[in-house]
């Protein structure tokens, strides 16, 4: 008998990750993106490898799934990270209230730390602004948004999934309330065409909802977008992270010789139709530069609007912040919430999370398909994302 | 200046069934900070959803969206509509086949790459092991350097032999001659077999071109011309009479 | 891959890219003229050959055609020949040590100083020649 | 099918047999050069510079060029830009795309016409030195 064969919407992070997982056990697998790979919120992420410090505090699930995220990328895709490390920085007398129940934080969720004097921080990183009172050193590193990726596809492709970006799906195909594949038009030869499947998984990150819709099925995900800034230069060499709970502006994260400062927060109904409003640039400018002074007066090399996916109660979340929401992970099997056969979708998480998001969904898809194999994305090292053009494996 | 106004595009489009290229004309407002790349999501958006564009970081650490805007080969999303006149013509890269409309394939500039080998970053931008113990090395000096590549393919497009596609080109020889400079475990001698060719280091033409395009500022110009510099000290005792002792090579 | 199986026969930009005169810089003019010179030293060195072909036709044919070179119209062409060859031999001088890995980083510097060399030379032949 | 311009195989076995020592090929061409930059200078000065209304006289060629220096000169001169201007206009020709056979006869015609003209300038100086 044939592989189950699954189809996978989205090629971003998620969908990269995914791929390779299933490839690996056997399936059969065709993944679909609509543009480039990437080219939704994957590719516009601040290349930040989180060590998990960040959510240690209020978002404690996270926190751990970065840290145990973070040490199996760095083993399975060597080379692709700037082994920089971060630092978090104390900048006030209530930042440094808050310096024990961080630590503590980062303790329980396992993340190793290492508290620094002023001086030493200053030491490590001279970039940083002399106002600091304390830092906090933690394994944050730095990666390519889409070569990152692109190491997932190009395993996935040498283990025969097929990927086919410029492949836009239109709509669902249906059996009753069981999807059993997907209507598709190529956007490079205008084709239109319908591709069956045991299952399908939605992996459209921020657009989920609306694949969801066309099946029937709900999804409580809010497009959270926020603005990053991008300055010519690298005006530090570790990332740097203010020590507080999360806000606006609070981190600088080295990327080649560019610098990205990061990053705000509001929400909106439609990800296709992000803007940049009226002094977030400046916002990310000022309080960039309260962490790194040189950010003041760095030269703008682009600024940009990526929507998230935040996972939160469905509805109701106009206006505000998305912070509040989860930055964790979800894997919704329709058939349970909706009565939708055949049909999974996966969604929030962050670009450090890839891995244990794909590892998630496919163990779903695996049961919902009476699949038995173990994943093995733990181990595996990941082809050179070279190989994705080339077709040659490592 | 920074007034909102009405800039006429004119695109490259390749379809399916088109025998021969042509130019669409599309009229959008643009503010101070549109950039062409801004300019086509709009329109794919609004007015043509059939327009194919290559792109995914948005502030030129990708390299997706690299094309030709007014004969210049630039990344999209960096390029902002307010520094170009009117109309702006957009076109694929050159050099590169198309696969529709402004997408080229990009296997190209890959496949040049491969044999030469590189990682693509370092694991650290300072010498020595950061682990937040040891104080830090010294920042690894020099604004270009390869390791800042993003692959974007402009200078292949740029290079005057863009005719040849034998030509390795300057994306894979600033490659190699930083891969001679670093080896980092690779075979030094592999590596200048390879350039040493009609084809390779020799077939530059000194016109830097490909570094004044390139967007990362990795300067392969001056990198090939290094490499032939390194050639010439490799070879040239050979010329001399250490050629004839070592026996044909 | 996948994707760059499918456009076998697309319609490409027409023009070759090295033709392509739009946005380019300093460096790809030199090498355009570069290569201008060149092609029309190598059609002047078979004129050449041929008009020293006449000195095998003995003093009258020789001595002719030396008359008609004193025309005005040859003398500009005699200048136009000793700019064309003062540029191509010192842009040339400048490739020769850049392409070596010779002053890479004055490249720039260097092609200056070699166009206000040309203009010197060319200005010097022209005293000379039509004065 | 992909289309030619992707498939050329950038693997160092397949480059290794097509070349013709290209190290020494730019070194030649700019040896040429700087030894043309030198001769052309002393060429110019020479031969119209410092002549009388810048050509000589039938006579006066006749009795310059049986000068052996002005000979050995002329004929290292011939030479020199011979080389060079065939190389020149072999990599022109490159780089309109030539391949394969049509680059293989371009080349051997090109060498042809190099030693055709170098033998037959070598000829002329003779001929106009000794022959007149």
């Amino acid at each position: 008998m044939d592989a189950a064969h699954v189809i996978v919407v989205g090629g971003g992070g998620t969908g990269a990750a995914l791929a390779h997982d299933l490839a690996l056990r056997g399936l059969a697998v065709t993944l679909l993106e609509r543009g480039e790979l990437t080219s939704g919120t994957t590719g516009r992420h601040h290349g930040l490898l989180h060590s998990g410090a960040r959510y240690a505090v209020n978002d404690p699930e996270s926190a751990v799934e970065c840290i145990a995220e973070n040490r199996i990328l760095r083993r399975i895709a060597p080379g692709s990270f700037e082994e920089n490390g971060g630092l978090f920085i104390v900048l006030t007398d209530e930042d440094m209230d808050y310096l024990p129940r961080f630590l503590a934080g980062c303790a329980a969720c396992g993340i190793p730390t290492r508290e620094l004097t002023a001086d030493q921080a200053l030491a490590l990183e001279p970039g940083l602004t002399t106002a600091l009172k304390a830092a906090v050193w933690v394994p944050d590193a730095t990666m390519d948004a889409m070569r990152l990726p692109l190491r997932f596809f190009a395993t996935a492709r040498g283990n025969g999934a097929q990927l086919r970006p410029f492949s836009e799906v239109t709509g669902l195909l249906t059996a009753g309330r069981a999807v059993t594949g997907v209507m598709l038009r190529d956007r490079l030869t205008g084709a239109e065409g319908e591709l069956a499947a045991d299952l399908v998984v939605n992996a459209t990150g921020p657009w989920c909802e609306r694949l969801a819709a066309s099946a029937g099925a709900t999804v409580p995900v809010q497009p959270s977008p926020g603005v990053l800034l991008a300055l010519v230069g690298r005006l530090c060499d570790l990332v740097v992270n203010r020590l507080h709970p999360a806000g606006d502006g609070d981190i600088v994260v080295p990327q080649r010789r560019l610098s990205i400062v990061g990053t705000s927060t509001w929400t909106v109904t439609d990800p296709d139709d992000l803007e940049v409003p009226d002094g977030h640039i400046q916002a990310m400018y000022r309080e960039g530069a309260k962490l790194v002074p040189a950010v003041a007066s760095a030269a703008e090399r682009a600024a940009w609007s990526a929507a998230r996916p935040l996972i939160g109660a469905t509805g109701g979340t106009g206006g505000g912040g998305g912070r509040e929401l989860s930055r964790t992970f979800k894997c919704f099997d329709h058939a349970v919430t909706d009565a939708v056969e055949g049909f999974v979708t996966i969604t929030g998480g962050k670009a450090t999370t890839l891995r244990a998001m794909a590892e998630a969904t496919a163990d779903l898809v695996c049961a919902k398909l009476g699949v038995e194999a173990p994943c093995r994305t733990r181990d595996v090292v990941l082809a050179p994302h070279t190989a994705y053009y080339t077709g040659r494996a490592a | 200046m920074n007034a909102p106004r009405t800039v006429l595009l004119k695109v490259f489009r390749s379809g399916p069934d088109d025998k021969a290229p042509r130019y669409d004309q599309f009229r959008l407002t643009a503010g101070p900070r549109t950039t062409v790349l801004d300019a086509l999501l709009a329109v794919r958006r609004r007015q043509d959803p059939s327009l194919a564009v290559r792109h995914s970081c948005l502030h030129g650490s990708c390299g997706t969206c690299g094309m030709r805007v007014n004969g210049r080969e630039v990344l999209a999303c960096v390029t902002r509509l307010k520094e170009l006149g009117d109309p702006v013509v957009v076109e694929p890269l050159a050099g590169a086949p198309v696969a529709g409309d402004l997408v080229v394939d990009m296997e190209h500039v890959y496949q040049r790459l491969e044999p030469v080998g590189r990682p693509l970053v370092r694991a650290s931008e300072r010498a020595g092991k950061n682990d937040g113990k040891a104080g830090p090395g010294p920042v690894l000096e020099g604004l270009e350097r390869f390791e800042d590549c993003i692959e974007c393919g402009l200078c292949l497009s740029a290079r005057p032999v863009a005719g040849d596609p034998r030509f390795l080109g300057p994306v894979a020889l600033a490659a190699a001659e930083r891969v001679l400079e670093e080896p980092r475990g690779a075979d030094p001698r592999a590596v200048l077999g390879l350039v040493d060719d009609a084809h390779g280091a020799w077939r530059c033409h000194t016109a830097f071109e490909c570094s004044a395009v390139c967007p990362a500022r990795v300067d392969p110009g001056a990198a090939i011309m290094r490499l032939r510099g390194r050639l010439l000290r490799d070879r040239l005792p050979r010329l001399v009479g250490r050629y004839h002792r070592e026996g044909r090579s | 891959m996948t994707q760059a199986r499918r456009h076998d026969r697309r319609p490409q930009p027409r023009r070759p890219r090295w033709l392509d005169p739009r946005g380019r810089h300093l460096g790809t003019w030199a090498f355009v003229a570069n290569r201008l010179t060149g092609l029309g030293l190598v059609a002047y060195l078979y004129l050449h050959l041929v008009i020293l072909s006449t000195l095998l036709r003995g003093p009258e044919a020789w001595d002719g055609l030396v008359e008609l070179f004193r025309r005005p119209v040859f003398l500009t062409f005699d200048l136009l020949l000793v700019a064309g060859l003062a540029f191509h031999g010192l842009n040339g001088l400048r490739v020769a040590l850049v392409g070596s890995g010779l002053l890479v980083d004055w490249h720039r510097a260097l092609l200056v100083a070699a166009g206000i060399l040309v203009g010197l030379v060319t200005l010097v032949a022209a005293v000379r020649i039509l004065a | 099918m992909a289309t030619q311009i992707i498939k050329e195989d950038f693997s160092e076995a397949s480059r290794w047999r097509r070349r013709p020592r290209p190290t020494f090929a730019w070194l030649a061409q700019v040896v040429s050069g700087v030894l043309l930059l030198v001769l052309l200078t002393v060429h110019m000065v020479a031969q119209h510079f410092v002549v009388e209304g810048g050509l000589r006289t039938y006579a006066d060629v006749v009795a310059w060029i049986r000068n052996p220096i002005v000979f050995a000169t002329e004929a290292l001169l011939l030479i020199c830009v011979t080389w060079h201007g065939i190389a020149g206009v072999h990599a022109v020709l490159l780089d309109l795309g030539l391949r394969g056979r049509a680059e293989r006869i371009v080349a051997r015609a090109l060498l042809d016409l190099a030693v055709a003209t170098i033998l037959y300038g070598l000829w002329l100086l003779y001929a106009i030195a000794f022959r007149s």
